[in-house]
């Protein structure tokens, strides 16, 4: 059972925009609503408002950009469209990955890329696949439009740097190298992961060795995270090699900064980590070399 | 009765049914239910574990528009001070002075609507003094410990077992036989071993709800109990009045397993309509219902003695039930855990005592087997730890000790009625068939229990005069196919169209008494009623068509599905027409069932093996294969009990490895979600899953059959710790069997030195 | 009707409709509530158990966490709208004909489920039925009966569409 | 037995740990004054507002409020304190959120010894515990946000004594 609430529909960014300035606390943005509307029920927020942004023009796009090197995926499609779309599957297959793991079809119908990023539930998807491939969002506020790199807008858990009259427009995905392949692996006991690990590997031209590692791993800690000392260390290693199983992969979640709770130990989550990054190495290596 | 001819329901996996209604979304569930006038009640529940009530503010609540009345216990007269509860009357519809656990009622809005009942409700401020919880079994039971009851409950009218004063004991049983400590020193080899047993909660898909209509004289509730003539006699006793002034109406049932017996919502709902003269309406959430009831978590402390050749000697068990706050079923999971806990063996020497320990944390209650699946755990594991002691293949430890048909398990109990070392071997067959290759451990566990308490039923049967048949009986369809069984068994005994016969679901106005639904009694004792009122209704279509005929009775005959007066055969409703002289009239057959000879009327027996595999970086078990095995007497309906085996086994692999209510120090539930408790989902069944039904046609039931649906439960968790043993070499004495707990022994395991 | 109510036209079950209702309200309560359509069920309430999935323009979602106003202009079916002049759904039939039930509480829920599935890809591997029906919690059954009935399903899906 | 959780029984979650230990630059006595001054005091804990003393160095209100991303959660608390001049205090907050009811308690132990040239190292020792639907939301980001609050509170209290005129102007 919900509380009461107006629902506000503008359909620029700037009423969305103004909305959330004239609102302040009382409001919230609304999207799928699949993470607002379950905490609204619970009795968190108390929002007397509901900014629906799935009405603003454009923001349910998904596009190949201009200069033809991203994708950009408006603020409100939805992880199905996301798992679904021939372009993403063919020019981000590991977002497409990522996508279709995603709690369930029906959350997939309704939940957006947008809302799940600004709601930054620690334990989700999304940012971990983005991540690998230096994903930056786009905000548009009272003040002019900004764009930062997703690391900086996620900020801890259910906290981005998603300002008080801000919204998330779009997010721009840098298409990943030619030759490049990736990986989204997910485990953990629950309705949401322990550990989600994404791997985006780009071979030298001989698809032998790696030009470029690009690791990170969700869920065990505040806030998604690239794990560049394990990048650096997988510099010029060996497909063959990654595919047979990275030796030092056990201890690629050492580093992480987790959170012990009902998913599972801090330790546990740090040693899952380095299980999964092993895994999705070994993974995307054969898929780059195949 | 003599059975001519073959049977031609009997033993067909006929369609259910309730079928159409169910696919269709027309079946109509509790909350489905339209009662005019009804207003809604919402309920503000204790935030903490254990705490005095000082004061309940609820003026605030009651200025909202639309409520109708925000009430705290001082505000339900006598009702409110009265205790229910069938075996220790300990539970109040509110909590009076102290709220005993986190989500225990403390206050009710009732509203015109939902949604104002819901927030007026939020604006009821309880003032509370916190007391100390007592969340852990162990600690509940020291010296000193703080009470959960300070002042000792009276006994229910079904209660034999008194709490023992001054402790949290709720309910004690001790048994033995012979001289325990002659048997250990009898043994060669004497384990002892501690097994633990988590807090589970049942997750019926229906949350508990009642709507409750009271007038002075009367008292009409819908609900989605399995009990309801239990509970027409607590409510009776609540409100004084005559059973016939009490009416428990019950619609579909969206699942039980044990969770919606003896009373629940409904004292509430009842004593909020006498309250406010309305009829009320209180429906839970999943998580209201989880903290209403769940399976009592257990300790279980075993010792065990045996000879070198595995001839077992002797069992000693200390055990704590954690009972929560609240006896609900208790002292009867107490003494049926007792028994469960001597296992299918031959022991010579027992000794063995069962606490039930109140706690501050949600009551306890009946749930599929109860004390079933805590002890086979405890003693089927000890089972295969004690073969290995003995360097004996565990299987045929069990096979050396298993009792024989009509041996006896425990003095005045029925001697065993099953083969089980047949049993046995036949699941060994079956895994084999069932055998992955890529199996790492495979183990196997043995349970049986005594269901089917109290074998109290009766039944109607009205033949009409077209040929159909309305039968009339109280137990519950709460999924298990009660009513198709039922169907089948009316229409093999009168020779009419399964389609023509109708089961009435549950009004105690209508329906006749039965004692429950639960302990796998359904078939077996319910079956039974019904059968021999089916057969009340034969013996007086024969005696109605002599009269019509004017011959002696030995003159007439039931033969081929049909009364023959010397050679005349006349279909049974035309024997009905001709009776009564024209298109109308029935004949009422009854049925009575008071015991069936022995109790327990028979031993459900559940078996089961699985075949693992182990992810050893992730601690992942990963079932291959399980096979159960059900020892059924004779399958009604097998179709319908496959699926009972299948569905307990798959119910029972969310204890193994992933429920548990978790419990903060502070007495906190820290998953009351299905966001974070985490029940069987499709993709946790092995590749293989099979339930082998043996049908040794002697059962007590009706043709033979035995009860089932529960025992599927009992040999999943230590056969899955078997397998795992002997995949791994390392026993988990903690379930569930969690990645992270199977991962943390395999890495104390690797940093242990290797025994010399 | 008060200031915060809106205009809903939608669709249910091949019949227009158009009701008042308020910003807050969820779709399950106005099936169940306005408009009598109880076949839907209200259990876990946090879009887990999947016994409340209607379909939204083909789409199965959870009706207890989406808000009515969410169907505005879109066409809903629940397991009301299944039947054609009281002819069962081929996947009904199938649920029927494996007994793909217990309690039937996860039922209609369930058979939506597999509807979406199914009219999305009809030849559906094992492997992506088991993955679809992950979101569809069943306590009685164990599912084995249900991976039979999509089974059957399937088949007489796949038949119908031959013949 | 071996030390394996006891199941049937045993709570997963523990209390959460409070310790920190604060040096000041500035005596004992100084410093044991200063915790009195209550606004002051109120002003070194993050969010907290509104603090009314019911009985002058035995029982206060404050009302505690943070954000976890776009929900405020405001716990009024009562706090209670019991002191032993100059050494010790002995501080427990207990209360409930106003969303959710969770409650919320604080039990914490402050106490002051000479350190250094004429400083104090205060140490703070206790824990915190939180219940309900609070905790069932998030234990790990309640962990966290604990002791994030008992990190800004210690490095503001230390903060107090940085620049004694600056306290000193409260």
């Amino acid at each position: 059972m919900l509380p009461p609430f107006e629902i506000h529909q503008p359909v620029t960014a700037a009423e969305a925009v103004a909305l959330r300035a004239r609102f302040g606390e009382a409001g919230a943005l609304y999207a799928g609503g699949s993470e607002l509307l379950l905490a609204m029920k619970e009795g968190l927020g108390g929002f007397a408002h509901l900014i629906d942004v799935k009405t603003i023009a454009g923001l349910a796009g998904l596009t190949l950009a201009p200069d033809g090197r991203a994708v950009t995926i408006g603020a409100a499609v939805t992880h199905r469209t996301l798992e679904r779309s021939p372009l993403v599957r063919e020019r981000l297959p590991l977002v497409a990955e990522m996508a279709r793991q995603v709690a369930n079809a029906r959350v997939r119908a309704v939940g957006t890329l947008g809302g799940n990023l600004c709601f930054a539930e620690p334990h989700s998807d999304p940012p971990t696949a983005l991540l690998v491939h230096g994903a930056r969002v786009a905000l548009a506020g009272a003040s002019g439009a900004r764009r930062l790199p997703l690391a900086d807008f996620l900020v801890g858990p259910y906290e981005s740097a998603l300002g008080p009259d801000e919204i998330l427009t779009h997010v721009d995905v840098p298409l990943p190298p030619a030759r490049a392949a990736g990986a989204y692996l997910k485990f953990g006991m629950h309705e949401r992961p322990t550990v989600g690990v994404a791997v985006l590997l780009v071979p030298d031209e001989h698809r032998a060795a790696l030009a470029e590692a690009r690791v990170a791993v969700g869920c065990v800690g505040p806030v998604a995270t690239r794990l560049p000392a394990v990048e650096s260390a997988l510099a010029g290693a060996r497909l063959a090699d990654l595919e047979a199983g990275w030796p030092d992969a056990a201890r690629a979640g050492e580093a992480l900064d987790a959170v012990s709770d009902l998913h599972g130990s801090a330790d546990y989550k740090r040693a899952m980590a380095g299980v999964f990054v092993g895994r999705a190495l070994a993974l995307a290596a054969r898929r780059a070399r195949s | 009765m003599s059975q001519p001819g073959p049977l031609r329901e009997i033993g067909h996996s006929v369609e259910r049914k309730d079928g159409v209604a169910k696919v269709t979304g027309r079946a109509q569930y509790l909350d489905d239910l339209v009662i005019s006038g009804a207003v809604y009640a919402a309920i503000v529940r204790s935030p903490y574990a254990h705490a005095r009530i000082l004061s309940v503010e609820r003026a605030a609540a009651a200025a909202v528009p639309g409520v109708v009345a925000a009430l705290a216990a001082a505000d339900l007269g006598a009702l409110g001070e009265r205790p229910f509860g069938t075996f220790l009357k300990d539970q109040r519809v509110l909590a009076r002075d102290k709220a005993r656990y986190e989500g225990e009622p403390v206050a009710v809005v009732v509203a015109e609507d939902p949604a104002t009942a819901a927030r007026a409700a939020s604006l009821v401020d309880v003032a509370y003094e916190p007391l100390p919880p007592v969340i852990d079994v162990v600690r509940a039971r020291e010296p000193g410990a703080t009470l959960v009851h300070d002042t000792p409950p009276a006994l229910g009218r079904q209660g034999r077992w008194p709490t023992v004063p001054g402790t949290n004991v709720c309910a004690r049983v001790a048994i033995e036989q012979g001289d325990v400590e002659q048997g250990f020193r009898d043994a060669d080899v004497v384990l002892e071993r501690t097994y633990t047993f988590p807090r589970v909660f049942h997750y019926t898909l229906e949350p508990h709800g009642a709507v409750a209509s009271a007038t002075p004289d009367e008292l009409t509730v819908w609900t989605n109990t399995g009990h309801p003539y239990q509970l027409r006699q607590e409510l009776a006793d609540m409100f004084e009045l005559d059973l016939a002034r009490i009416r428990i109406v019950v619609p579909y049932v969206g699942g039980s397993f044990g969770g919606k017996s003896f009373p629940k919502l409904e004292p509430l709902a009842a004593v909020l309509s006498a309250t406010v003269g309305r009829p009320v309406k209180v429906l839970n959430g999943v998580e209201g219902s989880m903290r209403i009831n769940r399976r009592h978590g257990a300790r279980v402390t075993l010792r065990v003695g045996a000879r070198r050749d595995g001839t077992l000697t002797a069992k000693h068990a200390r055990v704590l039930l954690d009972g929560g706050a609240y006896a609900d079923l208790g002292p009867v999971v107490t003494e049926k855990t007792s028994v469960r806990l001597l296992g299918p063996y031959r022991v010579p020497h027992y000794s063995i005592q069962v606490e039930n320990v109140y706690t501050t944390t949600t009551p306890a209650g009946a749930f599929r087997s109860i004390g079933g699946p805590q002890s086979v755990w405890a003693t089927e594991s000890i089972m295969d730890e004690l073969a290995a002691a003995l360097d004996m293949d565990p299987v045929e430890l069990r096979l050396h000790n298993l009792v024989s048909r009509g041996e006896s398990v425990r003095p005045g109990l029925r001697p065993m009625d099953a083969d089980l070392g047949d049993d046995l071997k036949r699941l060994g067959k079956a895994m084999d068939e069932a055998h992955a290759p890529e199996a790492a451990g495979r183990g196997v566990a043995v349970g049986i229990s005594n269901p089917a308490e109290l074998p109290i039923s009766t039944a109607i049967v009205r033949l009409h005069y077209d040929g159909s048949a309305t039968v009339l009986c109280s137990m519950v369809e709460v999924g298990q196919g009660l009513h198709t069984v039922l169907a089948q068994i009316v229409a093999e005994e009168l020779s009419v169209p399964r389609a023509a016969v109708v089961v009435v679901s549950p009004d105690t106005r209508v329906g006749p008494y039965d004692w429950s639904s639960g302990a796998s009694r359904g078939v077996t004792i319910v079956g039974t009623a019904v059968q021999r009122a089916a057969q009340d209704v034969r013996a007086q279509l024969l005696a109605l068509a002599a009269e019509v005929a004017g011959v002696p009775a030995a003159e007439v005959a039931w033969r081929d599905g049909a009364v023959h007066v010397g050679e005349r055969r006349v279909a049974p409703a035309q024997v009905i027409r001709e009776w009564y002289g024209r298109p109308a009239g029935e004949v009422i057959g009854r049925g009575y069932v008071r015991n069936l000879g022995r109790d327990p009327a028979f031993w459900e027996i559940g078996m089961g093996g699985a075949e693992i595999a182990v992810d050893r970086d992730t601690g992942v078990i990963q079932l291959l294969s399980y096979t159960g095995l059900a020892d059924v007497g004779r399958a009604i309906n097998p179709q319908l009990c496959e699926q009972q085996d299948v569905g307990a086994i798959v119910m029972g692999l969310g204890h193994t490895l992933f429920e548990e209510m978790a419990y903060s120090e502070s007495g906190s539930l820290l998953n009351p979600s299905m966001i974070e408790y985490r029940v069987p989902l499709v993709t946790d069944l092995p590749a293989t899953l099979h339930a082998v039904l043996v049908e040794n046609g002697d059962g007590a039931g009706p043709y033979g059959a035995k009860g089932m649906g529960e025992g599927g439960n009992l040999a999943v968790a230590p056969a899955i710790a078997n397998a795992l043993a002997r995949a791994t070499g390392v026993r988990i004495r903690d379930l569930p069997l969690t990645p992270e707990r199977v991962w943390t022994a395999l890495r104390e395991a690797a940093a242990r030195p290797a025994r010399p | 009707m008060t200031a915060r109510q809106i205009t809903l036209d939608t669709t249910v079950n091949g019949r227009a409709l158009s009701l008042s209702v308020e910003p807050e309200a969820l779709l399950l309560d106005v099936l169940r509530e306005r408009l009598g359509l109880t076949g839907s069920k209200r259990s876990c309430d946090v879009q887990v158990c999947g016994a409340c999935t209607v379909l939204l323009d083909g789409l199965p979602v959870s009706a207890c966490s989406v808000l009515a106003y969410e169907a505005r202009g879109r066409r809903v079916l629940t397991i009301e709208g299944l039947a054609r002049d009281e002819r069962l759904h081929p996947v009904q039939e199938a649920f029927l004909a494996t007994a793909g039930f217990q309690c039937g509480f996860c039922t209609p829920g369930m058979i939506m489920a597999v509807k979406a599935l199914l009219d999305d890809s009809p030849s559906a591997t094992p492997e992506d039925v088991r993955e679809h029906l992950r979101g569809n919690i069943c306590r009685c059954t164990g599912y084995a009966s249900i991976l039979a009935a999509v089974a059957v399903a399937q088949r007489a899906l796949a038949d119908g569409a031959a013949g | 037995m071996d030390g394996a959780p006891r199941g049937g029984g045993t709570a997963r979650a523990a209390l959460i740990e409070l310790r920190r230990v604060i040096d000041v630059a500035a005596a004992p006595e100084v410093v044991w004054r200063r915790l009195w001054d209550v606004p002051a005091l109120a002003r070194c804990i993050p969010g907290c507002e509104g603090v009314e003393t019911v009985e002058a160095e035995r029982r206060y209100r404050a009302t505690i409020s943070d954000r976890v991303g776009p929900f405020r959660i405001a716990i009024p608390l009562d706090v209670r304190v019991e002191s032993t001049p100059p050494t010790r205090l002995s501080l427990t907050a207990a209360g409930r959120d106003s969303a959710l009811g969770s409650p919320v308690t604080v039990a914490l132990e402050v106490s002051l010894a000479p350190a250094g040239a004429g400083g104090t190292r205060l140490t703070l020792a206790g824990h915190g515990d939180v219940g309900g639907k609070l905790a069932a939301l998030g234990q790990g980001v309640i962990d966290r946000k604990t002791r994030e609050i008992l990190d800004r509170f210690a490095g503001n209290l230390a903060g107090l004594f940085v620049d004694g005129a600056d306290a000193a102007a409260v």
